[in-house]
């Protein structure tokens, strides 16, 4: 329930707690989801966006009861399908900045189809995917991003499904921004919101976002001080892949098609680009960690395309240029012969 | 009465009829649709009133010459009221054996035949599954007036000088056929004369092609002797007015647009494509001027969520499919009673189960649009009568839907779907404004707090200063709408949900009966089977019988004196292209021992088969 | 009856009991599902008859100290046959004043109330909505017979010594209570011991710390003089025989494992996680050395596809899921009935619509799973009366797949799929036999050619020499199963299937009414809902009451009997936890003018309603 | 209806006619359907693979009715979900050999979903996706792979969506087996078939098919003699990506994840390579005509990984390996008591 008040945003002094909504949150103590709805809340009063105009839509999970806590209009639908009832809100108002929030097994098990058709088509929605490799809500089971192998409550013996990985699978669907952060890295993150807040068209962010419960520990390697140093990479455009502490930095060449860990002086290295039209680029670097290489955080691609909303508008109002719809010379129209 | 014709030719009778029904069946390929699509037109510009009955096969196009690929299109046309495309044809236009063979049952008992005996060789007999040639059958022939006319070759013929390819020549022979029918029923041949330019306008052979056939077909009924008599069915006398001739499906897509505009909102429509619903998608595409989006989702089910997201944010949300696909929205339905948000799901029934038969009518989905989802998940049901009440039944739909902040289902089907019907064409001015207010004032706002009199909560849509706020699909508290699990509050919501669409009978008009209002048998209907109904109804009344008529047009909830009306008949027959679904629900709802009288064959009731029935029950 | 015990403590009374109640109740976090779980088990044991309740929040965990996140266990055991958690409680542990604030409701008057008062600050009164501490209030405690325990405060002293984190220590707290339980009602400490050496013999210092949390409580019972007397339940009087306490999904699970080796084919398990189906899921996932396929899809569309796909190729397929997931099911459902193989969909039904109460127990799906598909769409329909009986469910449910080749759905329910009773365990050499024939001989092989019998198609699978065949959800030619769209074999097909289902009717038990053969009442149910009708019945019929029941497996086909059955009574009553969805299928089967009693509060009916209700008709 | 006679296949002289059932083909005449069909029932036969091991799975379309022209198993589902109804057949008898025939609607709209969990679980299904760019059953519709701009029945005034690239996701879900071939390259299309029926593992084909009627010459730029010369590139592995008529031979550099035509001696002319693990290079291969060169016909990647299936199986025989289930000890297990 929002307050009473007006806030009508747009620089007007709006405040982490003016996004703050009634609600208690309800996950875990310690959950990464925290953070995340934090950062949020800090976010998007410097966007200079009136509140009013913000959506957050999302599936179901435990990510998914992130717009209840936030003091924006929110919908919270069924499960996988956030981005298809996220379209139709775009759509009807491209005005407003809409956000979906969706898990693992919201965003990539039972609403992949959805993610792929709203990433191709380039619909202007933010979607941030809470990855934490497993299905918190009920209780434990494995996701669509769990390894192979798993124990987990439905898969006692180990899992034998192979894994999706969230962004070679949104490259592969041509999304025209993929990033990745995680539920630590508090500025990072913030700047990430930022980007895709900017971006025209779909944004897709995967945070790495611990479970605490039910897969605790599943990015520590890329989180956790004394690990994270020597396994994440950060992205900057137009900056070569290095990564690695002050004393041992290494760097990533991409040259043929290959992953390789090289010197970070070594001009092998590889220099980033968002703007990777064709895509291969991106794909192979949405895989470098799967080749032993670090996990890259930040954008790995952003390319600029009319998003959806706005070629949809400009149709039906290019029609209404011609003239604008009247009942009666549509029900005239055709062959129409009077009765006497 | 007859009168003498002929210019020409040879002195001919001009015989009129009162209703005459004829069928054009051919291949796939053959363009039967469009040759009774022009009939169609001619009639009605001429001032029969009429229906129509298009049935096309599965496949896009089945192999020439079989059974499979007949594609048949029946118009019935008359100078009185008339409400079906007939149970027996007068005329039967058969393009080859297997149109011949797939429609002679519905012929009358020395009905007329125009046979395309270019066709009828070999082979085209032998795959419409013919020994011999039933034209040549002895006893065939004496039970029909079989004309064997050399269609093909005739239009070649006429086309000789145009040095065009053969197979182009060949597809004007539609157009040769459609000329003899104007001749045979005085048609005048100027209208589809002009049609064929506009339509063809780009290709002046094309035009002059199928203008040389047309007027080839007329010439050689007139000119001779081969036919004795022409006829003329005079001008109906059904209201005056102005008419076009509509079919369900553009009806239904005008309706939305109608409301839509009348309320001041934008259309959403989100749709993935199904026969027999894919038409009303396509024609709204059409109409992006009034302000509608089209999508085409990925599939039904982001076509409906895609639907109420935009309902959410204060459009009209409407997604429309048929049977399986309403099975893949359940779920978003469902969200839809919970979040009760204003939104429409147009059902365009098909034969079913599962994939059934694709391109035939059923009305076998009441129950699963009833109870088709988890829980208890009420939410009002229409249903269109004839294919121009598709749209007023849109109307209707998009004012309960908006009026009561619910979810509404639509109900069509492939008949009125595909078949069309004299439309008096109302005025925008004559439909009802339904004016829309969103909520904007903050002060005193809670999402859930209902209207007293509707029980409607309020329509606050994103973007609206101070009116924040979260739904979904958790049960809701009472007023705020925030996530509430308490058992008390979740039985109050339930009977919430339930009283508010039930409260809704008491904005609807009482069942109408048509006869008198008791007596021995009522006949109780829904939908498309109104038409055959009707006509069996106006036949026994016209013969004294007591029988009385009840068409609904609300299924849920039903009106408010149904119950009553139900009382005062001795029986009640419910006749329905299903196993009884609406008999069902008389039954639990008012313990009324309804007969059920079922036909489930993907086809229409005969108006015949309607009468036996009642007359057995008298 | 008393008698005196105490060993080194003061002399105490041991007063025998013949029905308790016990509610376990605190933060998610406080370990009260395991308390529960150890507590019915001593009781199980100890040769009670026993019920159990067990009650969580939606939340992961919700934070600690408040309302949403309390989770709760009951456990009703007693000397006599039981059938319900018991309507109210005699006891009530309250770790904390959220958990005492929930379920005070049900405390019987003068009930024991053992609370943890380290854990009654003001915060945690706060959290919970108190404004002050209801255990100070004088009006509270004469309603109550109120004992303010230090159970962490104790814990941690009977830890002290063993330098553990306050933390690990404070998660024992939990076997303080249930050793303090352990001693109120006489149950030997011993298997729990074992127990917690059996669970956390890993980790040395964690089994310490239990067993001396156990002890403790116990010892406090016994040494204090808080507690003037202890109690004793003595064993039950049920048929003698092997049993375990189960769980209805555990026991579904069984079921279908027993039923697929006595079919001698392969279990294929198509699910997708949702509450309460998802430990039907986990079970099945660690009995693989039977031969079972657990295959966790990426959706329930996929779930019941893929079983669908494996029933094809000689597989059980199976699909179990709850209703929203059951909505997605509608469409492959369909197609399953059309291709008429075996398979079982199983629905856990929970509290709706749309998302609705997730973890709350609900039987409001009976008419979604009865219509909710496109078209004439009959399956049978079974539903499981109380966990142990799932089992059986299952086993019928397969039995009629496989016998009639088609879907069958079971319906089961978040109460009796957590909750439990104890069950006597059947001999595998009890299940009947049910060996599957594949069709293997060509000669004369028609897909679609019945057994005269039970209608049934053979299954005829892949890899099969000789018996090569296409199906698939368009309508099918009578006895070949090819497309065919004709009318006549449309409504032939129609009523084939429909006959199909109805004939099953002769192949189950008749109704058993449970009391008089006729009389005044007869009460008629289906579902979870069997414990708290029978509790009701049984009651009234000891005080003579003309009050007769039947409890419903098959909800379609009904038995053959039931129309019989019913006319043998004045008035039928149908409770349900529902708005009356089997009454409304009586009422349109058997034109009877039933009453329906509804309960929509996601937890089951108190014994107390139904016989108050079942009074006022008598 | 098959034949009542049995035929065990296995090199016994299994011809084409005993793969053509006897139900008549219902196929617009000219639909590029009819040769992917005729290719179908000549390579089976070549297989020496009993006719009874051969299932074909559809969805529903005008490519999904294949099943009914085969007489081999097969099974006419519904709408989009054929993969998923595959993997039950495939994991309940693995000894079988799984087809799945759809369209690109099919597979790629309602169906995207199944399709991308299918491939990266690697079940060894293979799928054949009958591309025509239309909903040809339905009568006309855009489909997800139409261009944009596509008019239609359902977009007459053109589509505003961006098409998706069966291809580029089909690598985005890390499928292990992806080609492409043509309805009218026979002897390439058999080549394929061929391929597929061996790999272990999810296996994709796309083949471009004309749609006579609502959709014709889709791709004549790539079938039709005098065309398709300077636009189509075969693949073959280890050889260079070259393509033209002879007298105009030209090749394609894809260094630095760039698409550059260059002449066909050029050093700088990738080598094909079907071994692409990371998945970048196929990635890029897979875009090479939307950046202006010829389409790559044959096969883009080819990796092992095992099988779905294989895994499954093995689980379930290893459980069995320690003791067979017994019902009895089931039903004894966790704690009992007698009760007299
Ligand atoms: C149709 C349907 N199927 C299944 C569920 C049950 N369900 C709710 S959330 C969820 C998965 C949650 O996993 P994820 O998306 O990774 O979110 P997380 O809880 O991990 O944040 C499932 C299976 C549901 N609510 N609806
Ligand atoms: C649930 C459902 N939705 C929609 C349809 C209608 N439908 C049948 S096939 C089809 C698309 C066919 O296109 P494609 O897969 O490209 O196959 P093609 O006909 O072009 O071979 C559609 C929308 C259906 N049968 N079922
Ligand atoms: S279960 Fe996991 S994801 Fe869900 S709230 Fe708890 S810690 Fe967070
Ligand atoms: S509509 Fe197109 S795809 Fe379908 S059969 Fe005809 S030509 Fe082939
Ligand atoms: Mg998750
Ligand atoms: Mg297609």
């Amino acid at each position: 329930m929002s307050t009473t008040t007006a806030k009508n945003g747009g620089g007007l002094g709006l405040t982490r707690k003016d996004f703050q909504s009634d609600q208690v949150v309800r996950w875990c103590p310690g959950c990464g989801d925290y953070a995340i709805l934090a950062q949020m809340q800090k976010v998007l009063p410097t966007l200079e966006i009136p509140r009013e105009k913000f959506v957050f839509v999302s599936g179901i999970g435990c990510a998914a009861r992130f717009p209840y806590y936030m003091d924006t209009f929110g919908f919270h639908t069924i499960h996988g399908r956030a981005p298809a009832f996220a379209t139709g809100v775009k759509v009807s108002n491209p005005d407003l900045s809409v956000w979906v929030i969706s898990g693992d097994g919201d965003a990539l098990s039972i609403g992949g189809n959805h993610l792929i058709h709203s990433m191709r088509r380039n619909v202007g929605v933010k979607i941030i995917l809470f990855n934490n490799r497993v299905y918190g809500l009920t209780k434990g089971q494995y996701s669509p991003t769990s390894l192979l192998g798993s124990r987990t409550k439905s898969t006692p013996i180990g899992s034998v499904d192979y894994p999706l990985h969230p962004l070679t699978l949104a490259l592969g669907a041509e999304c025209s921004f993929v990033a990745r952060t995680t539920d630590r890295d508090q500025k990072h993150m913030a700047a990430m919101f930022e980007e895709m807040a900017n971006h025209e068209g779909t944004s897709l962010l995967e945070v790495l976002q611990n479970c605490i419960v039910f897969n605790d520990g599943a990015w520590h390697k890329f989180t956790e001080k004394g690990m994270k140093e020597q396994n994440v990479m950060y992205l900057e455009d137009g900056q070569p892949l290095v990564y690695g502490p002050e004393d041992a930095r290494k760097g990533i060449s991409l040259d043929d098609y290959k992953v390789r860990i090289v010197e970070a002086d070594s001009p092998d290295v590889t220099v980033h680009r968002v703007d990777d039209e064709a895509g291969g680029y991106a794909h192979i670097l949405s895989r470098v960690e799967l080749e032993g290489g670090p996990v890259p955080l930040g954008v790995l691609r952003k390319v600029e395309r009319p998003p959806f909303e706005g070629l949809m508008v400009d149709q039906v109002a290019e029609a209404q240029a011609k003239g604008e719809g009247d009942i009666d010379a549509l029900l005239n129209s055709g062959d129409t012969w009077e009765h006497h | 009465m007859a009168e003498s014709s002929g210019k020409n030719g040879a002195e001919k009778q001009l015989v009129e009829l009162e209703t005459v029904a004829i069928r054009f069946a051919g291949d796939s390929g053959d363009g039967m649709q469009l040759t009774g699509d022009r009939f169609t037109n001619a009639a009605a510009v001429a001032g029969n009133d009429l229906s129509t009955f298009p049935d096309f096969p599965a496949e896009i196009r089945a192999p020439v010459g079989t059974l499979a690929g007949v594609s048949g299109f029946q118009i019935n046309f008359s100078s009185r009221d008339i409400h079906t495309p007939g149970d027996a044809v007068d005329v039967l236009v058969a393009m080859n054996p297997a149109a011949l063979k797939t429609s002679i049952g519905d012929l009358k008992s020395g009905g007329i035949i125009i046979a395309n005996v270019d066709n009828f060789g070999q082979k085209n007999l032998a795959k419409a599954g013919y020994e011999s040639n039933p034209l040549e059958d002895e006893e065939f022939k004496s039970n029909y007036d079989v004309h064997e006319v050399k269609i093909t070759s005739m239009t070649r013929q006429a086309l000789e000088d145009m040095e065009l390819q053969s197979n182009l020549a060949d597809r004007c022979k539609n157009f040769f056929a459609l000329g003899l029918m104007y001749w045979m029923y005085s048609r005048p041949l100027e209208p589809t004369r002009e049609w064929i330019e506009e339509k063809f306008g780009k290709r002046p052979e094309f035009v002059q092609a199928n203008t040389r056939a047309l007027e080839a077909g007329y010439f050689f009924g007139e000119n001779t002797e081969v036919f004795t008599s022409n006829y003329i069915v005079r001008e109906a006398t059904y209201p005056a007015g102005k008419y076009r001739n509509i079919s369900g499906n553009v009806a239904l897509a005008y309706g939305f647009i109608a409301a839509t505009k009348k309320m001041g909102i934008n259309l959403f429509w989100g749709a993935y494509p199904i026969t027999p619903a894919s038409d009303v998608l396509h024609e709204l595409s059409r109409h992006k001027n009034f302000g509608v989006q089209t999508f085409q989702a990925e599939d039904e089910i982001a076509a409906v969520s895609a639907a109420l997201g935009a309902s959410f944010t204060g459009s009209l949300g409407v997604t429309c499919s048929s049977g399986p696909g309403i099975a893949l929205k359940a779920e978003a339905m469902g969200l839809g009673v919970m979040t009760e948000l204003p939104m429409v799901i147009a059902n365009i029934q098909r034969g079913g189960p599962s994939t059934g038969l694709p391109t035939k009518t059923e009305q076998a989905d009441l129950l699963q649009v009833m109870f088709g989802r988890n829980s208890e998940s009420p939410l009002p049901v229409v249903a269109a009568a004839t294919p121009g009440d598709c749209f007023w039944t849109a109307i209707e739909a998009s004012r309960l839907a908006v009026k009561y902040m619910t979810p509404v289902v639509i109900l069509s089907d492939g008949y009125l779907a595909n078949g069309s019907e004299p439309w008096l064409l109302p005025k925008a001015a004559d439909i009802p404004e339904m004016p829309v207010t969103f909520r904007t004032e903050p002060e005193g706002f809670l999402p859930y707090l209902r209207d007293p009199e509707t029980m409607a909560r309020p329509w606050a849509i994103p973007g609206t200063p101070g009116l924040e706020h979260r739904i979904g699909g958790i049960e809701k508290e009472d007023r705020t709408g925030n996530v509430n699990y308490e058992p008390e509050n979740h039985e109050f919501m339930v009977r919430t949900r339930d009283a508010k669409i039930a409260g809704i009978a008491k904005d609807i008009p009482p069942a109408k009966v048509i006869g008198e209002a008791s007596g021995k048998v009522l006949v109780i209907g829904w939908g498309g089977t109104f038409g055959a109904i009707t006509a069996a109804i106006e036949a026994l009344q016209a013969r004294g019988a007591s029988v009385s008529q009840v068409h609904l047009r609300h299924l849920n909830p039903f009106p408010a004196n149904l119950e009553e009306v139900l009382g005062n008949f001795e029986k009640i027959l419910v006749p329905e292209l299903n196993l009884g679904q609406l008999s069902k629900m008389l039954r639990y709802q008012y313990l009324v021992d309804t007969i059920s009288f079922n036909k489930i064959q993907g086809k229409p009731f005969k108006v015949g088969e309607l009468i036996t029935k009642i007359e057995e029950l008298l």
